[in-house]
């Protein structure tokens, strides 16, 4: 009801492919932009921003390399928490060695050292399909997981294995370190994911996208159309590697600090960032943020949810709960919408559209 | 027109990824293991001393086969459980490390609330035919026809609800196992072999033999019982098994209550070898490179793979483990696996992957 | 556009309505320069180059010409026309969907001092072959393989026909090219001549020079109920004064959007897409095949639209078939919302007095259903939309209106170009074609036949003095052959064909599907046939409606057991005789139509059936035939008595036949003075 | 508005005795025990319509397959443009202009059937990695460019209304419809079509066919298809290859092949 599609022709095939092809949802993406820029930063307060915000964006940013991944190139992956580890690792190293070098750079850089990583690990991918893959990718999980504990180079000798998030500025403001104000470092991590989301939509809506999805719908065809398996595939796992490292930059740099960054890196974040890309939606950007805001709120939503719902728990007992709820959550929306949030939110878009016919 | 075939697989070099690839892979390994050692004699230490060592203590390396051995049979009974549903129902049962968990936290819990051993073992399978026909019911039935991917995470809701539930019920804190009660061995036998000592556990011993007798016991219900057969047409084609009668819904709640029973044994043997708890759960993981082993649909790759990844896993560690800094069980059985992957794309006795045009 | 059937019987004869002098000023402007299409164009591009004249949805984008691309375009087009040897005074057969480069050829024949002749491009070959025979075209302008393969069909029949060029290139690859081209090749070629050779050029604006107001601009062939199609001949002058009066009319200018996708031979297409385009220079979009018309108009958001009723029906019904299946609350909310537009929506687009609650809730569903449902349709912007071709359903026309599209309805003709009467805002009805148009003198003959006279009206059927004559009077009025009256407001009311209204012997008018339509307004009645014709008064004979007086019956615990039986209970004659109480009431406060008041009825004892030949294929009442096999009850009629028998063979369902007998009761009706201004102007009598 | 909508490869309308584009010697095909084709040699001339037809099993899919390089047949060899080729790939196939369509449709089910035809632009495309990310400047006229001549297509096949729907969707004789874009969009020399009318109504055959002689006529492409449906084979081709359990059994042209004994055993009669 919202959408007056009448009179917005497209003269021009540039206007035509636009990622937003109509006005009102271009108007959407600015109030959007705006409240992320100015809304958010003027009403939320401290801790809102840092253990909401961020931890949305980083896991946003996770969400849309593996669904760049698993979405749209249709090979699933449990290791990105492996990949999103390289990226801090890199990036700690990079701050070792290059300690003039501006650390938004850094951060960019290291994910070039998680897609290296993650295209050896995607090697495989040229002879497993489906679940072996996903199997196969557990190795990197598990290995990656064993050298953050067990190389010392890779956290500096430190005697506690953790690492240390050094102090850094832009512009004379610090952005990193423990005097980082957390709206600096929304800041940094909401530019961050915008500019990555801006190429990655671009990736997706140009020849690479295509032959991505070519690769996932039908790969034979993909190939008899002239695309190269291995190449779709590696770049695929470049691609999302990079925005994993990223992510696992910005987790450790900008978010959690650098105490905890041996155990982190999980094989449950691994499975969290699959929830969010499967309850979001596979192949959809949009859907990735979804699925980011929907599995990272839910266990807060649940904990002070379930008190407000006059279901007094305490510590253990509430995780437990949680971890329940969580998992009938996620069957219960499996069941309800397979195709996740953002089918949810194209379904009500063309709702929008065909108001007030029911298509 | 049907007309099927293999393709002639890739030569790997030929491909420029691979090549950088293998190269790539070369460099790290080189670089990782060049940082754990001095400059000198690492290729000694690694290509020739490990098997001096072997050839000098056989006891040892006896000792470590039969470990690896006993963690291989169990490794296969949790990959056996993936196979049987995923033969029969196409799902990748991702909840299967957790069904072994929480069959053994029941039996233990109920047995702790004073429930005689025997009856515990009794009224735990009952919990897993509950189980199963909940997660039919509730889980599988409504996701009928949905792709894999979808059922493959409904199996992580499955697991996460577990973990939750169990907890909640049972408390999270370590258990033990109820081995006495059950008549189950204790101790071990010490063996003189090959100028040395080789310890082999009792349990160990139970273990493998009621493993074996289990795969047995599947092996006879699959080839001459009327259920197991149809399990069996289920595999092959699920249009075959409606067009003889048989509900897709009976099948899916036997075949996983089958699984759960293998879980349930799993879960007394190795809590019988450590605690019962969920850390359990992660060890589960490791029945995963199995399956790319052995096959996603065939239970003697199960147990062939079992073993080979459990042996592998122990003589890897214990003899070049300590050249990288220890602790490469955790993925050691996944680069076992992937090695053979490059040879073997379908696993070792799956079938072969067919391409139609 | 043939008929316009309305409703509202007048008797009376030779009224005649003066033009509204205030608007009568349109065509003199033009008469000193631009005169002719082509040197509109040239004054287009001229004053408006960069405004976006044509729109094509080709390739997936809205490809445009701005009139300075176009004028060139058209100029080049008609040098490559000259060097393919066409000539003043030929004809120029038009063919295909509605193109850009179509409608170009035809400015481009203009151009020359060439007629264009658009054709329908669905006709059959038969057809087709005709017109381009009649027309003795010698070109042939068509749109892609299909038309090229048609017309070569028909080839040997059209020795005349010299030249063929074709818009899309697409199969005809290996077609004989002697005397086939591309038309894109052509205005190419004629670019180059036109660069290369500078008299050329200056010749062919002498040729456009040479043309006057007065030469024939276009000839449309009119697909007649009966015969042949004739050929309408318009010259610039009469298209020109026609698209004027429209464009005035409606403040139609520059700015506006319009979606040609109606055959193009249809006179409302020649005007709207064609000549209001290039008079007012506003912008004709093409969309891009048949099946996309709906979403290319959304996507173009037209702000003047055109459609015979048939589109705007379509559109209610796919909205209400849609609508079933929408939730419950929505459905609900819709039909409620509607209810509200329903009440207040035309007073409020007719700016009446509407109570403030009303009109803001009204705002509410403008919000929440109408403006969306615009939106659905493509007509968010409409500024005008027309329905013509035939007559709209009321219900149809209200519900756009109430839904705030400004929709009207248009009596015209091609013999008029195309305007007779038009609605001016605030004075829009369902019921009545509006008032004349401007520069539009309308009379009445004595039989109500509606005569026009106007600058637009054409000159004639081409090679055909003797239907010309027919046509045409002495005093310059065409027959429009349509039965109308001026209603008291001055709205001209349609009745029927003219040769289907009849007499009384008191001289009175008699029109007989007026009368009936009116009563088969009421669902209890299925059929009706009124006779009158030759006699004293009006009668009329009924069918009810089963299924709704059935259902009458069963709530007020009337018995019965036969269509029979209930047709002739006594309540049921009761119930009928105040429904055709109201429509002689309606129609004594109609002028003319006072004395065809029903006086006396009778409810038939079986209904009318096709099987039995009372009613055609096509469910319409065989008048004659029906009198014939119930003459005793036709007698009974006039003769005053109560009750008549009858016996009628019938066929039944399985093929056996019978007889049915029956004794049908007859009643009076009351009738009512006539109301109505007695013939304002009948002093004026033609 | 172009003058000429489909100017995609302008080559010039070629001789239908043109010189041999293709030609199979002595392949022969096995899968495992089974020989799928067994010695089958025939040659495909350039501008010409190839039928291959052949009862069920005759081997008749598994030789498009070999041709474009998805299966590599053990004994025998193909040359396509005077170069002789083993073990070829498809995409090597696709970059020397051989595309195909399949009998079963292989579409990109959830891409739109303009997606799915810019996929067939995929190889025709330049701009690397970085400027796909920016998509602006060079990219995005690149994208326009391939637009273009997709838009063509879409024109040609008269599927502007499915323009942006899903093609999962859309009835079976549509798809087949994008699915011979999809393969046009490669600009191929030689396009293989495996069975383009199966499952077809009357009315969608007529528009295959026509579409099809259209492509031969008018880019010069030459087609090989299998087809069932003898009419249209013998409206349709230049040649007919007939095959049989794997053997060629005829070749020649549609009358000539009509009235082979061996043809008419092999489709009449005689039960195997």
């Amino acid at each position: 009801m919202f959408y007056r599609e009448a009179g917005q022709y497209k003269s021009t095939y540039a206007a035509d492919m636009a990622v937003f092809p109509l006005r009102q949802d271009r108007i959407g993406i600015a109030v959007i932009l705006a409240i992320a820029f100015i809304g958010i930063p003027m009403i939320g307060n401290d801790f809102f921003i840092a253990t909401v915000m961020i931890p949305f964006l980083v896991f946003s940013l996770a969400a849309i390399g593996l669904n760049i991944l698993t979405g749209y190139t249709g090979l699933i992956s449990l290791g990105t928490a492996a990949f999103m580890g390289v990226g801090a690792y890199a990036c700690y190293k990079l701050t070792t060695f290059f300690p003039g070098v501006n650390i938004i750079v850094l951060i960019l850089i290291s994910g070039l050292f998680s897609a290296a990583i993650g295209v050896l690990f995607g090697l495989p991918s040229l002879r497993i399909k489906g679940f072996y893959l996903a199997v196969a990718t557990l190795a990197a999980q598990f290995f990656l997981q064993w050298a953050f504990v067990r190389v010392p180079w890779l956290f500096n000798y430190n005697a506690s294995g953790a690492i240390e998030v050094p102090l850094r500025s832009l512009f004379g403001i610090p952005i990193t370190g423990a005097s980082a104000s957390a709206e600096t470092r929304y800041f940094v991590c909401l530019g961050l994911v915008v500019v990555l989301t801006w190429f990655a939509s671009n990736l997706v809506h140009g020849r690479l996208g295509r032959s991505w999805m070519a690769v996932r719908d039908m790969d034979i065809a993909a190939e008899l159309m002239g695309i190269k398996l291995l190449n779709a595939k590696l770049l695929a796992f470049a691609v999302s590697s990079f925005y994993a490292g990223v992510a696992g930059a910005m987790m450790i740099f900008l978010w959690y600090g650098g105490g905890e960054a041996a155990d982190v890196f999980n094989i449950r974040l691994s499975f969290n960032i699959l929830f969010m890309v499967i309850i979001g939606g596979l192949g959809s950007l949009i859907g990735s943020f979804f699925g980011a805001a929907f599995i990272a709120s839910l266990p807060t939503i649940l904990k002070f949810g379930l008190p407000a719902l006059g279901v007094p728990l305490s510590g253990a007992a509430a995780e437990h709960v949680t971890f329940m709820l969580v998992g009938a959550l996620i069957i219960i929306f499996l069941i309800v919408e397979p195709h996740g949030l953002a089918r949810l939110w194209q379904i009500t878009k063309q709702k929008l559209r065909t108001w007030p016919f029911p298509y | 027109m049907s007309e099927v075939a293999t393709r002639p697989a890739p030569n790997l070099l030929s491909n420029g990824w691979i090549k950088t690839g293998l190269i790539l892979i070369g460099v790290v390994l080189a670089a990782i293991v060049g940082a754990q050692l001095d400059s000198s004699g690492t290729l000694h230490k690694v290509l020739i001393d490990p098997f001096q060592q072997m050839v000098s203590a056989p006891d040892l390396l006896v000792q470590t086969v039969w470990e690896g051995l006993v963690s291989g049979v169990l490794y296969a009974l949790i990959a056996l459980g993936f196979v049987l549903i995923f033969k029969a129902s196409g799902v990748f049962n991702f909840a299967q490390g957790i069904m072994v968990v929480f069959a053994a936290l029941t039996l233990v819990g109920l047995h702790e609330k004073g429930v005689p051993a025997f009856l515990a073992v009794i009224l735990t399978l009952g919990v897993m035919f509950l189980l199963a026909l909940t997660i039919e019911r509730v889980v599988l039935r409504p996701l009928v026809n949905q792709p894999d991917i979808i059922l493959f995470m409904a199996t992580f809701g499955i697991t996460y609800f577990l973990i939750g539930f169990g907890e909640a019920v049972f408390g999270g804190n370590p258990k033990q196992m109820i081995t006495s009660e059950l008549y189950l061995p204790k101790g071990a036998i010490d063996a003189k072999i090959l100028g040395g000592f080789v310890s082999f556990q009792k349990i160990d011993i139970a273990a493998a033999i009621i493993a074996s007798i289990m795969i047995a016991a599947l092996a006879v219900f699959f080839q001459y019982t009327r259920i197991g057969r149809a399990l069996r047409a289920v595999a092959d084609s699920h249009k075959a098994a409606l067009s003889v009668g048989i509900s897709l819904n009976q099948i899916w709640v036997i075949v996983w209550f089958t699984a759960g029973i293998v879980a349930l044994i799993t879960g007394i043997m190795w809590g019988a070898r450590s605690d019962v708890s969920f850390a359990l759960e992660i060890v589960a993981l490791k029945a995963l490179p199995v399956l790319i082993l052995g096959g996603f649909t065939s239970i003697p790759g199960a147990i062939v793979g079992g073993l080979i990844i459990g042996i592998g896993e122990k003589l890897g560690e214990f003899y070049w483990g300590p050249l990288i800094g220890g602790g490469i069980e955790s993925w050691l059985a996944y680069f076992i696996a992937l090695g053979f992957l490059l040879f073997r794309p379908q696993g070792l006795f799956g079938d072969k992957i067919i391409e139609r045009i | 556009m043939n008929k316009e059937v309305g409703t509202g019987p007048e008797e009376g004869c030779c009224n005649v309505r003066q033009p509204d002098r205030e608007n009568a000023t349109v065509a003199s402007a033009t008469a000193g320069q631009a005169d002719t299409f082509p040197k509109l164009l040239m004054r287009n591009a001229r004053e408006r180059g960069s405004r976006t004249a044509y729109r094509h949805k080709d390739l997936g984008i809205w490809q445009s010409w701005n009139w300075a691309e176009m004028a060139e375009q058209v100029r080049a087009y008609a040098r490559g026309l000259q060097e393919l040897g066409l000539k003043r005074g030929e004809k120029v057969a038009i063919i295909g969907y509605n193109r850009p480069r179509l409608y170009w050829s035809m400015c481009a024949a203009q151009w020359l001092g060439a007629i264009p002749v658009p054709v329908y491009a669905d006709s059959v070959a038969d057809e087709m072959a005709y017109v381009l025979d009649h027309a003795e075209a010698v070109f042939a302008c068509v749109q892609d393989q299909e038309q090229v393969d048609k017309v070569l069909s028909i080839a040997d029949r059209l020795p005349r026909l010299r030249t063929m060029l074709y818009d899309e290139s697409r199969g005809l690859r290996d077609y004989d090219h002697a005397k086939l081209h591309d038309i894109g090749r052509v205005i190419e070629a004629g670019a180059k001549a036109l660069k290369a050779n500078s008299a050329a050029s200056a010749g062919l604006d002498r040729e456009m020079e040479a043309g006057t107001g007065s030469d024939l601009a276009v000839i449309l062939y009119t697909s007649g109920t009966t015969g042949r199609p004739k050929g309408v001949m318009l010259s610039h002058y009469n298209v020109i004064t026609a698209a004027e009066i429209g464009c005035q009319f409606d403040g139609l200018n520059e700015e506006d959007e319009v979606i040609a996708y109606l055959p193009i031979a249809w006179v409302g297409d020649h005007v709207f897409s064609y000549a209001q385009a290039i008079v007012a220079g506003f912008c004709v979009n093409c969309p891009e095949g048949p099946e996309t018309v709906i979403d290319d108009r959304r996507e173009v958001g037209t702000t003047y639209a055109f459609a015979p009723p048939r589109v705007f029906e379509n559109m209610l019904t796919i909205t209400m078939v849609r609508m079933e299946d929408a939730g419950p609350l929505m459905r609900k909310m819709f039909h409620f919302f509607l209810g509200v537009a329903k009440k207040h929506g035309e007073k409020i687009l007719n700016g009446e007095p509407v109570p403030l609650g009303a009109r803001l809730l009204y705002k509410l569903g403008d919000a929440l259903i109408y403006a969306p449902l615009r939106n659905r349709f493509g007509l968010t912007s409409i500024k005008v939309g027309y329905t013509a071709g035939e007559a709209i359903g009321p219900e149809i026309f209200r519900f756009y209106r109430s839904i705030g599209v400004n929709l009207k309805q248009l009596y015209g003709q091609t013999e008029a170009g195309v305007y007779i009467t038009m609605q001016p805002n605030g004075e829009i009805r369902a019921d009545t074609v509006g008032r004349p148009a401007p520069l539009v003198e309308i009379k009445l003959d004595e039989n109500g036949e509606v005569l026009y006279r106007s600058p637009s009206i054409f000159g004639g059927y081409y090679k055909d003095p003797e239907k010309t004559a027919e046509t045409m009077t002495a005093d310059g009025y065409v027959r429009s052959g349509d039965a109308g009256f001026f209603d008291e407001t001055g709205h001209l009311k349609i009745i029927d064909r003219a040769k289907d209204v009849g007499k009384l012997n008191s001289g009175e008018l008699f029109p007989p599907k007026y009368i009936e339509n009116k009563l088969k307004f009421y669902p209890n009645i299925k059929e009706a046939v009124a006779f009158g014709q030759g006699r004293d008064y009006a009668t009329v004979a009924l069918n009810i409606d089963l299924t709704a007086v059935g259902n009458w019956a069963e709530r007020n615990n009337v018995v019965y057991a036969s269509y029979q039986e209930l047709a002739g209970h006594d309540l049921v004659y009761d119930m009928i005789a105040k429904h055709i109480d109201e429509v002689n009431k309606s129609l004594a406060s109609e002028p003319a139509m006072g004395g065809a008041q029903v006086k006396r009825f009778l409810i038939l004892h079986k209904e009318l059936d096709a099987d039995d030949g009372e009613l055609t294929r096509t469910q319409k009442v065989r008048r004659g035939f029906i009198a014939e096999r119930y003459a005793p009850l036709v007698n009974a009629l006039y003769d005053g008595s109560r009750e008549a028998d009858i016996s009628t063979e019938v066929t039944f369902e399985d093929g056996r036949k019978g007889v049915i007998s029956a004794r049908v009761k007859v009643r009076d009706a009351k009738t009512y003075p006539a109301t109505a201004p007695e013939r304002p102007d009948a002093a004026r009598a033609a | 508005m172009n003058a000429e909508p489909m100017n995609l490869t302008g080559t010039p309308i070629p001789a239908k005795k043109g010189e041999i584009l293709l030609s199979v010697e002595n392949v022969s095909l096995r899968f495992g025990g089974v020989k799928a084709i067994s010695g089958v040699s025939f040659d495909i001339r350039k501008g010409e319509v190839r039928a291959i037809i052949g009862p069920n099993g005759a081997g008749k899919t598994s030789m498009l397959n070999c041709i474009n390089g998805f299966y590599h047949p053990q004994e025998g060899q193909i040359t396509y443009k005077g170069v002789r080729r083993a073990r070829m790939k498809p995409h090597q196939a696709a970059a020397a202009g051989i595309a195909r369509t399949f009998q079963n449709v292989a579409l990109f089910k959830g891409m739109s059937t303009l997606d799915n035809i810019m996929t067939g632009r995929t190889l025709k495309m330049r701009r690397g990695f970085f400027w796909q990310a920016l998509r602006q400047g060079p990219a995005m006229a690149e994208e326009i460019e391939h637009r273009k001549v997709v838009e063509d297509i879409i024109d040609f096949l008269q599927i502007e209304h499915i323009r942006k729907l899903p093609v999962g969707k859309l009835p079976y004789g549509l798809q087949k419809r994008v699915e011979l874009g999809r393969a046009l969009a490669m600009e191929p020399e030689l396009l293989l079509l495996d069975e383009p009318m199966a499952g077809m109504n009357l009315e969608e055959k007529e528009d295959m066919c026509r579409f099809i002689l259209d492509v031969n006529n008018q880019f010069g492409t030459t087609i090989a298809l299998i087809e069932h449906d003898m009419g249209v084979v013998m409206d349709l081709s230049d040649r007919v290859v007939v095959l049989e359990y794997g053997r060629k059994i005829a070749d020649g042209t549609p009358d000539e092949v009509k009235q082979d004994q061996k043809v008419i055993d092999a489709y009449l009669g005689v039960a195997h």
